[in-house]
């Protein structure tokens, strides 16, 4: 009998297999199809559309104040900042000057839901490389910042707070101690994810020198956010095409240049702490005046092309709207960052370990209704 | 405030950009229309050859492309890019048309720009346009089997789309 | 001697991080973050501004303040809201008037944007804070807003 | 003739009899493992842990051991039946075997053999055979990379735990369990043996954590990424083995750390004058139990703080830095026993 291998019929196949989309490092409904050889990650090639509403659809049928809620349920945990996107372009289309106080206001609230969004992922991302604590010590911190929320806005998560032309309300008069003592609080604990997470030694040798994303690269494939921070790209739409009151406040782009897993964390971590010097640059001179300004009830843009950009917690979300002077418009494109970090994932996680891919994966940190949208 | 301030420095680059683009020799058509960035319109022929010239000019230097959005105008389908440079810092937009509603094809730029897979594919779910030379042009989001193009605009579906 | 000196950098970097959870065992009574929710009932109080359910003031008299002028159905986005009207003569002024017949509201397909009580220009409509809203039939989400026999308060004009 | 026919019997009855009561002990001990397990995480995790069903929730697991028994069987259609029914016992018979060589007290120990030591290293490598049938058999890809994980690993982390506790051998120069103790009647091997004994002990936990595929070295079921590893294709009663096997390692695993370096059933040495162990020596129940749910309580620590190793970081761990430092520490050892260096109470 013929034992030799190389002579045998025997066929070398390559092992396909699906992560997701029902998987616990897959956060919602990405599947990915994985082609391994052992436990190297040969190919990821991910499959969208699982939970994709055609938001983008549904605006051209809505009027401008409808489609902000819509925008809520793209990157829920940057949803203010999403209304926000909607209405500076509606804003600015209609030439329309919103008063200092909503400005200052919208900011305060951007950066508490960027906090808010970043203590999530650092929750998950720990629970991705295997530490179950973690989590609950993210959600400690952002149930903070979600109770704020509650009180001023009236939800937890989906706000609608904004509206073009201003905000729904002004803010509760509890709003600005709550956010103090969550200033307070959370300068504690930055330390103590430090402590717990980024100096252990077993996740400093899980995420150092993995998934690396050169600078070229992350320009070329379009990245956004912490993830091009990561790589050493300046790219903070707060910096270069400030909107609201982001020009009166002084804060340091986080920025690293290794590429790696480790730097994408460290940006984030680095980010919050800016995130806070924001918050308490602002929080005492709240200007006093109108939470709005009175628009039509039918807003009208006028004919053209509007294009704005703002930085959620996990990139450039971009806004176009192309408008024929309606009161719905012709066409609106979603330029979602996590779309785009998602296209990079292939790139940086071929070679790897399964395990390197769940982590890589976790630093993209990746919501998938705003890459579904 | 930021509108006018962004306005201002766009509007003085936006001309500078066109004096640049227009001594390229190709077939363009400049334009603003209410926009804060300088349009181009570019016919698809040289649409390619464009595009590499604007990455590799080291004036224009366009080296990130963040935004694809297909389009249909109705009459035409089309494709417009946003470009970003990361080191000049400026912003300029690029407009494909065809008439072809049958069988829409562009040249791809993901050669150029990798991220234009991703964002081509989705324009290809949604829009059927098709673009050459693209490595893996698959449905994205939609099933294989689906039939039409949802964001066109003749795109009808009686029980799922609930038209106000 | 790195070999030994990493040995030693580990394990420290690993008994920081016990000493975290550590400390948060020891506390654990005082810092436990979850809620015993069905238990609670009684002191869960939601704030002021959330939004639970649309619902309808009425006065001791039966009377809402909605003039039926369909603000709100035009506002909302998903269709949530509904309103079958008739015009009908008011005992006050003796004109015929719109008026409401039933307000009709679709919980199940309302996604609490907000913007029906920011259109309404009469206040009739307000956000109940209440917060357990499943239910065993999804007919029982299909609420009518204004109470039987109910009337428009004398002297709200829209 | 009748009278060795009865003797037979009586053995076979006595056995019987000790393997009920072990059973029986051993189920429950289990059951308390896991809601022990919960209530430490909750601790961990700023949660309250269960407390509904029964005071603080004890009966908490009795009631998920209800449900699972009453759980549909359900399997993959191209399984290989009879390897996949056959791992789930397994596990759980080798794990329970290796329970009757522990004593509990002076009197309380099923099954006192002179290989004691090599007889446990042995039984708590055999479980792996389990974890590689079950993963093999149930034909679902992820339950085959987590069971080659498996074999992976137990093979690697043996060959620690194995020599670590060679090392305390070096120590009482018997391998059987009672006599262990006996000689730590002059302070336990942990002082005695100092600084190669702590060596050894803080190997053995490493490497003990990892032979029972808890996490940090949960590479088995990595639920991030493997969903559920080796058993993603077993349910019901079936999964509950396992589950249970788990648990009871870690109780192995513990348990003979707290014999061979914790000194076992034997009192703190301050308290060997008040003579509570001569008048009521069922209190070595107590301090075996105490001592070991100490260690059960460190692995638990572990496993709620530290983010898991990826497979290869598992292996690197083992070859070049356990193992070396392992055989460095017998050497050490050696010396020490040999110069005398030894620490005697």
């Amino acid at each position: 009998m013929d034992t030799n291998i190389a002579n045998s019929n025997l066929k070398s196949e390559d092992y396909f297999i699906n992560m997701g989309p029902q998987h616990p490092a897959t956060h919602g409904v990405l599947r990915l199809l994985l082609t391994i050889d052992g436990e190297i990650i040969k190919k990821v090639e991910p499959d969208l559309g699982y939970i994709h509403r055609s938001i983008e659809k549904m605006c051209e049928r809505d009027s401008y104040q409808q489609i902000v809620h819509l925008t809520d349920r793209m990157d829920y945990l940057s949803s203010h900042i999403n209304n926000e996107a909607v209405c500076l372009t509606v804003e600015n289309a209609l030439q329309l000057e919103v008063p200092e106080r909503v400005k200052v206001i919208r900011t305060i609230i951007g950066e508490l839901t960027r906090i808010a969004s970043h203590c999530l992922w650092w929750g998950v991302m720990g629970m991705d490389v295997g530490a179950l604590t973690t989590y609950f010590y993210g959600f400690r911190d952002r149930e903070m910042i979600n109770d704020i929320f509650e009180e001023t806005c009236g939800a937890r998560l989906t706000m609608n707070y904004n509206i073009p032309g201003g905000l729904m309300f002004d803010i509760h008069p509890n709003f600005v101690k709550r956010t103090k003592d969550f200033v307070a609080h959370f300068k504690t604990k930055i330390p103590e994810y430090d402590k717990l997470l980024t100096g252990n030694v077993i996740f400093q040798k899980r995420m150092k020198g993995v998934g690396i994303l050169s600078k070229e690269d992350a320009i070329s494939f379009g990245a956004s956010g912490p993830v091009a921070r990561g790589s050493g790209y300046s790219c903070d739409v707060r910096k270069y095409h400030s909107y609201s009151a982001l020009d009166k406040v002084t804060f340091n782009e986080a920025l690293k240049t290794e590429g790696d897993s480790l730097a994408r964390y460290e940006v984030r971590i680095q980010e919050m702490w800016e995130s806070l010097s924001i918050i308490e640059q602002l929080i005492d001179n709240i200007p006093e005046g109108e939470h709005k300004v009175a628009t039509n009830a039918v807003i009208k843009l006028p004919k053209g092309e509007f294009y704005q950009k703002v930085e959620t917690a996990r990139g450039e979300l971009g806004v176009f709207i192309n408008s024929t002077g309606t009161k719905n418009p012709y066409r609106l494109k979603f330029r979602s960052p996590g779309f785009s970090n998602l296209s990079l994932l292939n790139h940086i996680a071929v070679g790897g370990k399964i395990g390197d891919l769940v982590a890589s994966m976790a630093t993209l940190d990746l919501v998938i209704p705003d890459i579904d949208r | 405030m930021d509108l006018m301030k962004v306005n201002k420095r766009a509007v003085m680059t936006n001309e500078a950009l066109q004096n640049l683009i227009s001594s390229w020799n190709f077939e363009l058509e400049f334009t603003e229309e209410g926009s804060q960035f300088l349009n181009i319109s570019v016919k698809p022929e040289s649409f390619h050859q464009l595009m590499s010239q604007l990455k590799s000019n080291n004036e224009t230097y366009f080296d990130y492309l963040f935004c694809v959005t297909g389009m249909d105008w109705g009459k035409e389908l089309g494709v417009i890019y946003h470009l970003e440079s990361t080191k000049h810092r400026h912003i300029i937009v690029i407009k494909i048309k065809t008439d072809d509603r049958e069988n829409p094809t562009f040249d791809t730029v993901s050669d150029i720009w990798k991220t234009a897979d991703f964002h081509e594919r989705e324009v290809f779910d949604f829009f059927g346009i098709k673009f050459n030379n693209h490595p893996n042009l698959k449905r994205l989001f939609l099933t294989d089997e689906w039939e039409g193009f949802p964001l066109r605009k003749d795109y009808v579906d009686e029980i799922n789309m609930v038209i106000k | 001697m790195s070999y030994f000196g990493d040995i030693y950098k580990g394990i420290k970097t690993l008994l920081t991080g016990m000493s975290v959870t550590g400390k948060v065992f020891l506390n654990n009574k005082n810092n436990s973050i979850t809620q015993q929710y069905p238990d609670n009932r009684e002191t869960l109080k939601m704030f002021n501004r959330f939004r639970g359910e649309v619902v309808m003031p009425h006065n001791e008299k039966n009377e809402h303040t909605c003039t039926g002028c369909q603000k709100c159905e035009i506002a909302c986005p998903n269709g949530s809201i509904e309103i079958i009207w008739d015009r009908q003569i008011d005992p006050e002024s003796g004109k015929k008037k719109k008026m409401i017949d039933q307000h009709i509201y679709h919980l199940g397909m309302c996604t609490m944007c907000g913007l029906c009580i920011e259109a309404c220009p009469t206040d009739a409509i307000l956000w109940a804070q209440n917060y357990e809203n499943s239910v065993y039939d999804r007919s029982a989400l299909t609420k009518v807003l204004n109470q039987p026999g109910s009337k428009i308060m004398p002297g709200v004009e829209d | 003739m009748i009278l060795s026919i009865n003797i037979v019997e009586n053995n076979m009855l006595n056995m019987l009899l000790i393997a009920a009561i072990y059973l029986g002990i051993f189920s429950v001990a289990g059951l308390f493992l896991v809601l022990l397990e919960r209530k430490v995480a909750a601790w961990f995790q700023l949660r309250l842990g269960p407390n509904r069903v029964g005071p603080w929730g004890l009966l908490q697991t009795m009631a998920d051991a209800l449900k699972l028994v009453s759980k549909e069987l359900t399997g993959t259609v191209k399984a290989d039946k009879f390897l996949y029914n056959l791992a789930p016992y397994f596990v759980i018979i080798s794990s329970l075997m290796a329970l009757a060589v522990f004593p509990f007290t002076q009197e309380f120990q099923a099954f006192d053999i002179n290989i004691g030591i090599f007889f446990l290293i042995a039984i708590s490598s055999i479980g792996v055979i389990g974890i590689l049938l079950g993963g093999w058999a149930s034909n679902n890809k992820f339950a085959l990379i987590g069971a080659m994980r498996s074999g992976v690993q137990t093979i690697s982390y043996e060959l620690s735990v194995g020599l670590s506790l060679v090392t305390m051998v070096l120590l009482t120069g018997t391998l059987q369990l009672s006599e262990i103790i006996e000689v730590q009647k002059n302070g336990w091997l942990i002082v005695q043996g100092h600084i190669p004994a702590i060596i050894a002990f803080m190997i053995y936990m490493i490497a003990g954590t990892a032979e029972t595929n808890r996490a940090p070295f949960d590479m088995v079921e990595a639920e991030s990424e493997l969903g559920a590893g080796f058993h993603t294709e077993y349910s019901g009663m079936k999964f509950a083995y396992f589950f249970l096997a788990e648990f009871i390692n870690m109780f192995i695993i513990a348990a003979i750390a707290a014999t061979v370096f914790f000194g076992g059933w034997l009192e703190p040495a301050w308290l060997t004058p008040l003579g509570i162990a001569e008048v009521f020596p069922a209190i070595g129940v107590f301090w075996f139990l105490g001592k070991t749910f100490a260690l059960v309580f460190l692995m638990m620590w572990f496993r709620w703080t530290f983010p898991r190793l990826r497979v290869d970081q598992l292996l690197t761990l083992e070859w070049k830095y356990l193992l070396p430092l392992n055989l460095l520490n017998i050497v050490l050892m050696a010396l020490i026993v040999w110069l005398g260096l030894t620490i005697q109470i």
